[in-house]
């Protein structure tokens, strides 16, 4: 048998074996040198060759896109401290944009990069994430005072007030007297034209809001009107005061209408004066006005007194369906008498009834913005619901839950909060002048 | 009791440190060497001499096998093979073993030096087994055969079972006196020495140990040797391949060898006789010391024989054992504690200078000192009469191999070895063919079956260019490659080579070289004059027996299946023996 | 290295870490706007996630210099499994999950492979040194295998010329390229003929330079090679033939160390150049990130 | 009877005197016959051969042993007699190593020259198979028993004409050779190297070795002259003949040096006349290799491995430096005389170690400068050594005896009863001193060498510790029982004091300070070995002995489960001691663990000094190979001019220190993958083998054969 002791065995070692490396050790040496090496030059060359793709962080929005080649356009190291950090100034981005501030007493007052963050890919910048606003919003703290809205801001759907609107125990303000129920049913409502069945966008149109003081930004398109009297009432709620007159009085405040009543009658009637003493046809009498049996009229101006007695009479209680009236006012009005002279101007003091303002709301959420447009697929009841409303107090604006139907992270629609609501007051933007020219890019 | 011995003590000292330790450990050697005053290189020639020694530790399990002759028929060698394979990284030290005498009864193996007898390869395995797990020698030694104890026919003075139909010729002797010893005691009375040696003369009583000298003259010789200091000395180193029959004798009839060497003894003047017995029998050992210490105590031997004026003391001297030690003048070395060498000759054991410790010396086969009393008690003319066919006297011979009925045989001088061998051993087994017979072990060669008519007659058989031998017929049926047996005959020798000389120490190695070598096909167009060479300096130079019959057995092989080995050259071994394995 | 119970600090306070990067991660990833290197959270993620890496690749270092009492190197290694096991969440968390562009892509990709890389080296070490072991009794020193076969010829070398006389094999000048041996061997009807033609012409080239498409690089064409050649053979070279059969069998070993050596090591070709080329390109992205 | 006797040879008639071998006869008669075992000085044996004679019997004679007959009729030279005779030449030519070493020196192999004679050009035969190997061993005699013809003239030579008793035949058979006592190597064995055995060989197998084929610078003496000298007295002239080249005498003017501490060399010197200085310029102490990776790299690799100062405590209480000559140096001032009669570089010449300290001529000096053979001579000349023993009882026993810290104290008037009762021996490498179970009878001093002490147990030999000079053993038998608690070998050449056992007891009963302080360091090993053997319950002892682990107190287990193979190890181990790696990842494996150091501690401990002088008997002892020697490169100052350095390379051997200067090996430290660990092996195992419930693999390798 081979002997193979432990001292053998170890005798057979050359005992300065370790000072020489194997092919393996050397190997791995060489490698662990040339390949570094490889990926220094590789990085090296692309900075010589000018090319700044591979360090890039990644493609810059569509926007920007134009300048993705030149980083300098907004890495401006100009005012960089010890010449090499080159972040994005607030001035690189002021160069070519507007961005009015948020509110004066906001506490940090963030740079633009830090919401709107370059090098994500083809997306727009614009488009901010709900955490930039919920940092501040979601434990509202303000330079001074106490903020005026919620200051527990978070997610849309969840973490969001309810709409100022729709929340529990509010009414709505206006005093027009609309029962939506009445006008909305599927039998239609009686006009003078018949059956007519009404249609919501019979009443409400889309309208645009322009900034108040003329800023540029367009606040937002596709709220809806007010509805209108004139376009949307007058057609069956007439306001004619006389069977002789077409003309109806005026939708205008009482005093206006009480002059015009007067007006219309004494032209009446002094083109007709034979129907000073012809009594009235009391079949074309309203219902409730019977004829009086009194004498006829001595003259126009009575006649007129009388008829205008009657026709305001009339028309005040047509006021009264859908108005508030809250009593009446004295108003000085010019004495109806005959004018001998014209140039001696009489006034007497009337009393007419008050009505209470409208008070109509034309923008419920007066901190968002809401465009009805892109939502016109939607039946408006699916939001609002109208169809039973009977009271004008009935807030008819779709409760939080109802927009979160579809605007929720899991349903699709944006829900960010920038879809609604804007980050820059841009009532107090301003004209920049272009700093690059489209040439500057080719 | 008996006096200190007359051979030397140091193989008794080595055997004890050996008992001791499992070996001979150097520092027991170095106080030995102290002690005795001996030379270190003395003990060391000795110690690594004898196989029996361990120089080193040696296995749990000391596994010999024996694998020759018998035993290669029987399959030692496999056996040895598969045990070597078997055990193999185990503490178990498998080695080959000359043999250990066990040849009617193959094959044999030993397990820490006890013997056990026809052993298959399970039972050897659960052997080596046992002694891996530490079984010791004595539980060992429950699984031997006890050695069975068989009367000897021509013994004059016992009855024993006579029923025997195989051996009319002397199954009807009657006792002759019921008392042992009797021959011895009528000698001792008279002195008739010189007519004891004329009897002896006579009777034309052969050595038969193998050589075949003329007892008479050996005694006559010695006696007339001049000096007072004379020994006697029995050769019961019984070694060679086949040979068992002393084995049978020493069992069954101890008092007749113990007789003989009495008279032997007391013939030729010597005071002490020493009965020189291989370690491997020791059963033998044991019913002989068991002899000799009953006649010490019956006043036969010690001083004073049977209460006379003359004195013999006996001894028992196991041997450290080899094959060599058989040689005479090796047995002498042996005794007088050195390298069993055989001696430059002359002078002789009998003469002086040639014996044991310079003096002259009867050394004589067990089987001679037996007929000696046998011969005194029964007549010269029974004697004569025994043999068939003009052949005198009765031998024992031993028969194993491929017979069926292997044993010992004590059969008339002159009966034809075919009867023997068909008739009295049982013949080949069925199916078979009788193909081939040693007549004396590797030494005698090898003859075919169809000179198996010969007489078992000492004349007849050396007119045929054989020999009776040592009667160890060892047969071969047609299974048995004729060149690989006297390969293996020849491998024995060189075994069993003491290395003294030249030609015995190298040659035997390089003729064992070249049978293997034509056992595996390979044979050189000058081979057989190479073979010529060597065998003829072996025959001529060598110092003793061993050297000069190494080419014996391949020379008769040659001569007789020349056939067969030729085939060999041409790559074809027509027993089928040979080349096996071989891709 | 082994990653068993001892680890369990290690692992516990790097799960403790995952956990707290993720749970800030959380909210940040819904809350935040965007995610990203860019944002604070994000750069932290970053700065932590390149420490941890930073530390990783330190450990080569380390090894450089292996006395310095600077932590015990198995205190190194374990937080180079674990401390890299957790740079790559939080090189996630700092991207975002998102691979970049540019550089940043190309430091993902790197990271990825290097990361991969690790696991898998982690994965051999944890199983390759037991496979060694069972398959490799007869292992030496990967560096001296070849100094040990050298040894090992000249050792068959003598143990043929011992068993059979003298064995002549010139071995023809390395210049010329030549491999086969030329021998002289005697003639004569010697017995040891077949072991020497063995030995030169089969083994010697085998022991000499190992190749797999050798039939002695068989473990089972070898022993029927030996089997036949040994009844060509006296049983006295039977010893000297199992040693020679031993000497090849250890041959094998050596190749089959050889082989799973490299492959227990050649991963670090791959993972430590990359991370160093990781490391170089992370500064770089550092670098840009700070500028810009 | 007649003294005379007439015979006829190859035809022709001769009368000689009765007893007459034929071979003589013949010579006397102007017939040769041929022989290789027989010389006419030696009784004839008859064993080669080739001197067969046909003397018409049954087969040839030997004519070298065969006594004339008479009337017998002799044929020496016909042709079946020429053809055995070449036969057997052929044989032997056969296995011979032609040309062999005689035949190649000198051309007389007497073998080949019978081979050239009669024919035998090349042997037919096969050779032979199991070589039976050389002997290098002897200093002086190189053995081939390749060559051997087992002629047996060298045991005649040296039984019959020598008397030396040493050589004899060993085994049997084909395997037969020539052995040295109990068949050792012949270096190792009681032949004194007369030469008797080498001058009868007839062929290659016994020669005359040289150590060096140069001749000695110096004056080449006469045989006759050296025999002259007393110390000389009874050396074989034969041999001073032979080896005339190995010993020379020099004059050495004053202030010249002799021999330089650190050189190598193979040369002893003993002093005729005049007397030298012996001292140690440099200890080399402390030497560090110089680390060639980077100078500013090991800086700050030394500053950062925080190395603490530490002395080994073993080192403490030292002081004395041994030293290569019959005194030691004192610590503090290593400088030391010797004059007229003393022998200096004994253990340099026999075995090789480098000059271990400096010598300088103080006045002129008249030297005898001898290689290993004849040094090897002296020393087993009884005269020689006698000398040498005087001069040490004289001078150097009482330093000696001091050296040992326990013997310090011992009064002068002690040291002279003691100075002429000790008793001087020598031991041979592998030689028995005492032997386990044996009665005490004695107390040991090393004066030269190492001795190995060791404790037999049933698995096997529990080596419990090396001593070297200045140690002592013996005193635990003395102290205890009576009787020898543990075996003590000599590893190398060995002298040793040998204070018997009654003065001993004298001298403890005189002395109870030294008999505390040696019963206290006997409890001590005690104590160590007890708790060592108690703990040794837990683990299978034999396959700890086999792989020598006992012996361990601290070893660097890899465990290959975890080991990658990286190799930091070994770096680490290389870069904690300057370079060289003291840690081979190669050798022992026990279970799933390479043992790749072993650390001993205590009286286990290979304590490798300062003043290692590289002499590699620690390396070559080692049964682990963990002991290795690396070449340093160190600057010394110049002897001759102390001005001026000198750079040389020193061998230093070393072995695991366990980094003492660091609370954790540096190995360990540095083992990325948990694998390698510092253990207490049997504690470790202990455990190891109780959790897997003996179902221990063991080794595959350390323990086969």
């Amino acid at each position: 048998m081979r002997i193979r002791t432990a001292k053998m065995l170890a005798e057979r070692i050359d005992l300065n074996y370790f000072k020489r490396a194997p092919a393996l050790r050397r190997w791995r040496y060489i490698l662990s040198i040339a390949i570094p090496a490889i990926a220094v030059l590789w990085i090296a060359g692309y900075a010589a060759a000018g090319i700044r793709r591979p360090y890039s962080a990644g493609p810059v929005s569509s926007a920007h896109a134009f300048a993705e080649m030149k980083c300098e356009v907004c890495h401006t190291s100009a005012n960089a401290p010890a010449g090499f950090r080159a972040h994005v100034s607030e001035k690189a981005c002021l160069t070519c944009h507007d961005a009015p501030a948020h509110v004066v007493n906001q506490t940090p007052s963030p740079a633009c990069v830090n919401c709107h963050v370059e090098h994500s890919g083809r997306v727009q910048l614009a488009k901010v994430g709900d955490g930039l606003c919920v940092d501040c919003h979601g434990d509202l703290k303000t330079m001074q005072g106490a903020p005026a809205i919620s200051t527990t801001v978070g997610r849309f759907g969840s973490r969001h007030p309810e709409f100022a609107a729709a929340r529990e125990g509010a009414k709505d303000p206006g005093t027009i007297r609309f029962n939506h129920a009445l006008h909305m049913t599927k039998d239609g409502v009686r006009s003078l034209r018949g059956i007519e069945i009404l249609q919501c966008t019979d009443c409400h149109k889309a309208a645009r809001i322009l900034p108040p003081q003329g800023g540029s930004h367009e606040l937002r398109v596709g709220l809806m009107s007010a509805a209108n009297y004139q376009q949307n009432c007058a057609r069956c709620h007439g306001l004619e005061f006389d069977y002789r007159i077409e003309q109806p009085a005026p939708h205008d405040k009482p005093e206006a209408v009480r002059a015009a009543v007067r007006t219309a009658l004494q032209n009446y009637i002094a083109a007709h004066p034979s129907e000073i003493i012809k009594p009235d046809d009391p079949r074309r009498l309203p219902l409730n006005f019977p004829p009086a049996a009194e004498p006829p009229a001595r003259n126009a101006t009575e006649w007129v007194a009388r008829r205008a007695d009657n026709g305001e009479r009339l028309l005040w209680s047509r006021c009264d369906v859908c108005h508030a009236r809250t009593g009446t006012v004295t108003v000085t009005v010019p004495q109806a008498q005959p004018v001998a002279d014209p140039r001696r101007s009489v006034t007497v003091t009337v009393s007419v009834p008050a009505f209470a303002a409208s008070h109509i709301a034309t923008r419920w959420m007066v901190r968002a913005a809401f465009d009805h447009t892109p939502h016109l697929m939607l039946q408006c009841v699916d939001c609002h619901a109208a169809e039973n409303s009977q009271l004008t107090s009935d807030i008819l604006m779709p409760k939080q839950a109802t927009c979160a139907t579809c605007h929720a992270p899991s349903r699709g629609a944006e829900a960010r909060c920038f879809e609604c609501h804007q980050y820059h007051d841009w009532r107090k933007s301003h004209a920049v002048s272009p700093a690059f020219k489209l040439t500057d890019f080719r | 009791m008996p006096p200190r011995s007359i051979a030397t003590s140091i193989f008794d000292e080595l055997r004890a440190i050996q008992r001791a330790h499992g070996y001979l450990p150097e520092g027991e050697l170095r106080t030995i060497g102290d002690r005795l005053d001996v030379p270190l290189y003395r003990l060391q020639a000795v110690a690594s001499f004898f196989p029996h020694f361990f120089l080193k530790p040696p296995a749990r399990a000391e596994v010999r096998v024996c694998g020759d002759m018998s035993c290669h028929r029987y399959g030692g060698n496999e056996l040895r093979e598969t045990l070597a394979a078997r055990f193999q990284g185990q503490d178990a030290h498998i080695t080959h073993v000359s043999c250990l005498g066990r040849c009617d009864l193959a094959p044999a193996i030993a397990v820490n030096d006890h013997i056990f007898e026809r052993t298959s390869e399970a039972e050897a395995s659960a052997l080596i087994e046992a002694a891996l797990a530490g079984a010791s020698p004595e539980q060992l030694a429950t699984r031997k055969h006890p050695p069975q104890r068989t009367p000897v026919m021509c013994d004059p003075y016992v009855a024993g079972d006579r029923t025997s139909d195989l051996e009319p010729r002397t199954s009807d002797l009657e006792p002759l006196t019921s008392s042992q010893y009797g021959v011895l005691r009528t000698y001792v009375q008279s002195k008739d020495w010189p007519g004891l040696i004329a009897t002896l003369k006579a009777s034309g009583l052969r050595g038969l140990g193998g050589a075949g000298f003329p007892t008479g003259m050996k005694w006559e010789l010695v006696r007339n040797q001049p000096g007072d200091v004379k020994y006697i000395v029995c050769n019961a180193d019984e070694s060679e391949p086949g040979t068992i029959k002393d084995r049978h004798i020493m069992t069954n009839a101890p008092h007749l060898l113990v007789e003989g060497m009495i008279l032997g003894g007391l013939v030729a003047g010597a005071r002490h006789g020493v009965i020189y017995i291989r370690h491997e029998y020791t059963d033998q050992e044991h019913i002989l010391q068991h002899e000799i210490d009953r006649c010490y105590r019956e006043g036969i031997l010690g001083t004073g024989v049977m209460g006379s004026d003359l004195s013999f003391d006996l001894e028992v001297f196991v041997s450290p054992g080899l094959y060599i030690c058989g040689e005479e003048s090796a047995l002498l070395e042996a005794m007088e504690g050195k390298r069993a060498e055989p001696r430059n000759k002359p002078p002789f054991p009998g003469q002086h200078g040639g014996g044991l410790w310079g003096k002259p010396t009867v050394i004589n086969n067990v089987e001679t000192f037996f007929f000696v009393p046998v011969i005194l008690a029964r007549g010269l003319d029974w004697f004569k009469t025994a043999g068939r066919n003009g052949s005198a006297g009765v031998k024992f011979v031993g028969v194993s191999g491929d017979v069926t009925r292997p044993g010992v045989f004590e059969v008339p001088m002159g009966i034809p070895y075919r009867e023997l061998i068909e008739q009295l051993a049982g013949g080949v087994a069925p199916g078979r063919t009788f193909k081939s017979f040693a007549p004396s072990g590797p030494a005698g060669g090898f003859l075919p079956a169809r000179m198996a008519d010969l007489p078992l007659d000492w004349n007849a058989m050396t007119q045929a260019g054989a020999t009776v031998g040592s009667g160890a017929i060892v047969v071969c049926d047609d299974r048995a490659c004729m060149l690989d047996m006297a390969l293996n005959a020849v491998r024995f020798f060189r075994n069993e080579s003491c290395g003294k000389c030249v030609p015995c120490r190298v040659g035997s190695a390089k003729l064992t070289d070249l049978l293997t070598g034509w056992t595996r096909g390979r044979r050189g167009p000058n081979d057989i004059a190479l073979y010529e060479d060597l065998s003829h300096a072996m025959r001529q130079t060598s110092i003793c027996g061993l050297g000069q019959v190494v080419p014996v057995p391949i020379a008769s092989v040659l001569k007789h299946f020349p056939d067969e080995v030729d085939a060999h050259a041409k790559g074809v071994c027509p027993a089928g023996v040979c080349f096996r394995g071989r891709a | 290295m082994i990653i068993d119970r001892s680890h369990r600090s290690w692992a516990v306070a790097s799960a403790a870490i995952l956990i707290v990067a993720l749970a800030a991660y959380v909210p940040y990833a819904v809350g935040s706007p965007r995610v990203g290197g860019g944002t604070t959270l994000g750069l932290a993620y970053g700065i932590v996630g390149f420490g941890f890496m930073a530390f990783v690749t330190l450990l080569s270092l380390r090894k450089k210099f292996p006395i310095w009492r600077i932590g015990r190197t198995q205190t190194w290694m374990r937080g180079h499994l674990w401390l890299g096991a957790l740079s790559l969440p939080l090189i996630l968390l700092h991207a975002g999950f998102l691979f970049g562009h540019g550089l940043a892509s190309v430091l993902m990709w790197l990271f990825a492979v290097v990361y991969a890389s690790g696991i898998c080296g982690a994965w051999l070490q944890h199983t390759m040194p037991r496979r060694i072991l069972r398959d490799v009794p007869m292992e030496t020193i990967y560096e001296q295998i070849g100094h040990v076969r050298a040894q090992l010829v000249d050792e068959a070398d003598r143990l043929v010329a011992d068993a059979s006389g003298r064995l002549e094999v010139a071995v023809p000048p390395a210049a010329s390229g030549a491999t086969v041996l030329a021998t002289v061997m005697r003639v004569d009807a010697d017995v040891t003929a077949p072991l020497r033609e063995f030995y030169v012409h089969e083994m010697r080239p085998f022991v000499q330079a190992p190749s797999r498409s050798h039939p002695l690089a068989n473990e089972t064409s070898a022993a029927g090679r030996f089997e036949k050649l040994r009844p060509l053979l006296p049983v006295s070279l039977h010893a000297a033939v199992a040693d020679l059969e031993s000497i090849c069998e250890e041959e094998r070993q050596l190749m089959r160390q050889a082989r799973m050596h490299g492959v227990l090591h050649a991963w670090l070709l791959v993972h430590v150049p990359l991370s160093f080329a990781l490391m170089a390109l992370a500064i770089a992205h550092i670098i840009g990130a700070l500028r810009y | 009877m007649s003294d005379q006797i007439t015979l006829t040879i190859d035809g022709r008639d001769v009368t000689v005197p009765r007893g007459t071998t034929i071979f003589d006869a013949a010579r006397m008669n102007g017939i040769a016959i041929p022989t290789l075992c027989h010389q006419q000085n030696q009784t004839p044996v008859g064993v080669c051969r080739v001197c067969v004679v046909d003397v018409g019997a049954r087969v040839y004679a030997a004519a070298c042993i065969r006594e004339c007959d008479p009337g017998m009729k002799v044929k020496t030279g016909t042709e079946p007699v020429v053809r055995a005779r070449n036969t057997l030449v052929e044989l032997l030519m056969a296995d011979h190593p032609s040309p062999c070493a005689r035949q190649q020196a000198s051309g007389d192999c007497e073998l080949e020259a019978m081979a050239k004679a009669s024919g035998v050009s090349e042997a037919r035969y096969a050779r032979r198979l199991s070589p039976r190997g050389r002997d290098d061993s002897s200093l002086s005699i190189a053995v081939d028993h390749e060559a051997c013809i087992l002629c047996d003239r060298c045991i005649r030579g040296c039984d019959e004409v020598k008397k030396n008793h040493v050589i004899g035949r060993s085994g049997r058979g084909y395997s037969a050779h020539i052995g040295f006592d109990l068949d050792l190597p012949m270096g190792s064995s009681t032949c004194v190297s007369c030469g008797e055995c080498m001058v009868s060989c007839p062929t290659g197998a016994l020669t005359n070795k040289r150590v060096i084929d140069a001749q000695l610078p110096g004056e080449t003496l006469d045989p006759e002259w050296i025999l002259q000298l007393p110390v000389f007295k009874g050396v074989s002239g034969t041999f001073l003949e032979l080896n005339k080249s190995s010993l020379v005498k020099r004059r050495i003017a004053a202030g010249e040096v002799i021999c330089r501490e650190g050189e190598f060399g193979s040369t002893a010197f003993y002093i005729l006349e005049g007397s030298v200085d012996v001292f140690i310029g440099t200890p080399i102490a402390h030497v560090k290799q110089e680390d060639a990776s980077a100078g500013w790299l090991s800086r700050i690799r030394s500053r950062l491995a925080d190395r603490q100062e530490h002395t080994r405590t073993e080192e403490s209480g030292r002081r004395f430096i041994p030293i290569d000559a019959p005194v030691d140096l004192p610590y503090d001032k290593p400088l030391a005389e010797l004059g007229a009669g003393e022998l200096f570089g004994e253990m340099t010449c026999m075995s090789f170690h480098p000059r271990s300290a400096t010598v300088r001529a103080k006045t002129e000096v008249v030297v005898l400068e001898m290689l290993r053979n004849v040094l090897d001579i002296l020393q087993k000349n009884k005269t020689f050594r006698a000398e040498l023993d005087r001069k040490y009882r004289q001078r150097a026993l009482e330093t000696h005896l001091r050296s040992v810290p326990v013997f310090s104290s011992m009064p002068a008037d002690f040291v002279d009863y003691l100075r002429d009762r000790v008793e001087l021996s020598r031991y041979s490498p592998g030689e028995v001193i005492v032997r386990q179970g044996e009665a005490a009878d004695a107390f040991y001093l090393v004066r030269l060498g190492f001795v190995k002490v060791s404790e037999r147990h049933p698995g096997g030999e529990v080596v419990l510790t090396y001593l070297g000079r200045g140690s002592y053993f013996g005193e635990m038998g003395l102290l205890g029982g009576g009787v020898r608690t543990a075996t003590c070998t000599a590893l190398d050449h060995v002298d040793v004091v040998k204070i018997a056992g009654e003065d001993f007891q004298l001298m403890v009963s005189r002395f109870p300070d030294i008999r505390a302080g040696l019963e206290k360091v006997a409890r001590e090993r005690a104590e160590q070995n007890r708790q060592r053997l108690a703990s040794t319950e837990h683990v299978p002892i034999d396959a700890f002995l086999n792989q020598g682990l006992m012996e361990a107190q601290s070893l660097l287990l890899l465990d290959l489960e975890k080991c990658t193979r990286c190799d930091q190890c070994v770096r680490a181990c290389a870069d904690a001691h300057d370079g060289v790696t003291r840690l081979v990842r190669e050798g022992l494996r026990f279970d799933k663990y390479l043992v790749a150091s072993i650390r001993r501690r205590n009286s286990m401990e290979i304590i490798i000094e300062d003043w290692c002088i590289g002499c590699g008997l620690c390396v070559r002892n080692c049964p682990y190979g963990n002991l290795n020697l690396h070449p340093f490169e160190i600057k010394v100052p110049d002897p001759e001019k102390p001005n001026r350095m000198i750079a040389t390379t020193r061998k230093k051997a070393t072995g695991c220190d366990l980094c003492m200067e660091h609370a954790e090996p540096s190995c360990v430290y540095a083992c990325p993958h948990d694998a390698a660990h510092r253990v207490e092996p049997l504690a470790f195992f202990g455990t190891m083998s109780a959790v897997k419930d003996g179902k221990r693999t063991g080794s595959t390798e350390a323990t086969s054969k």
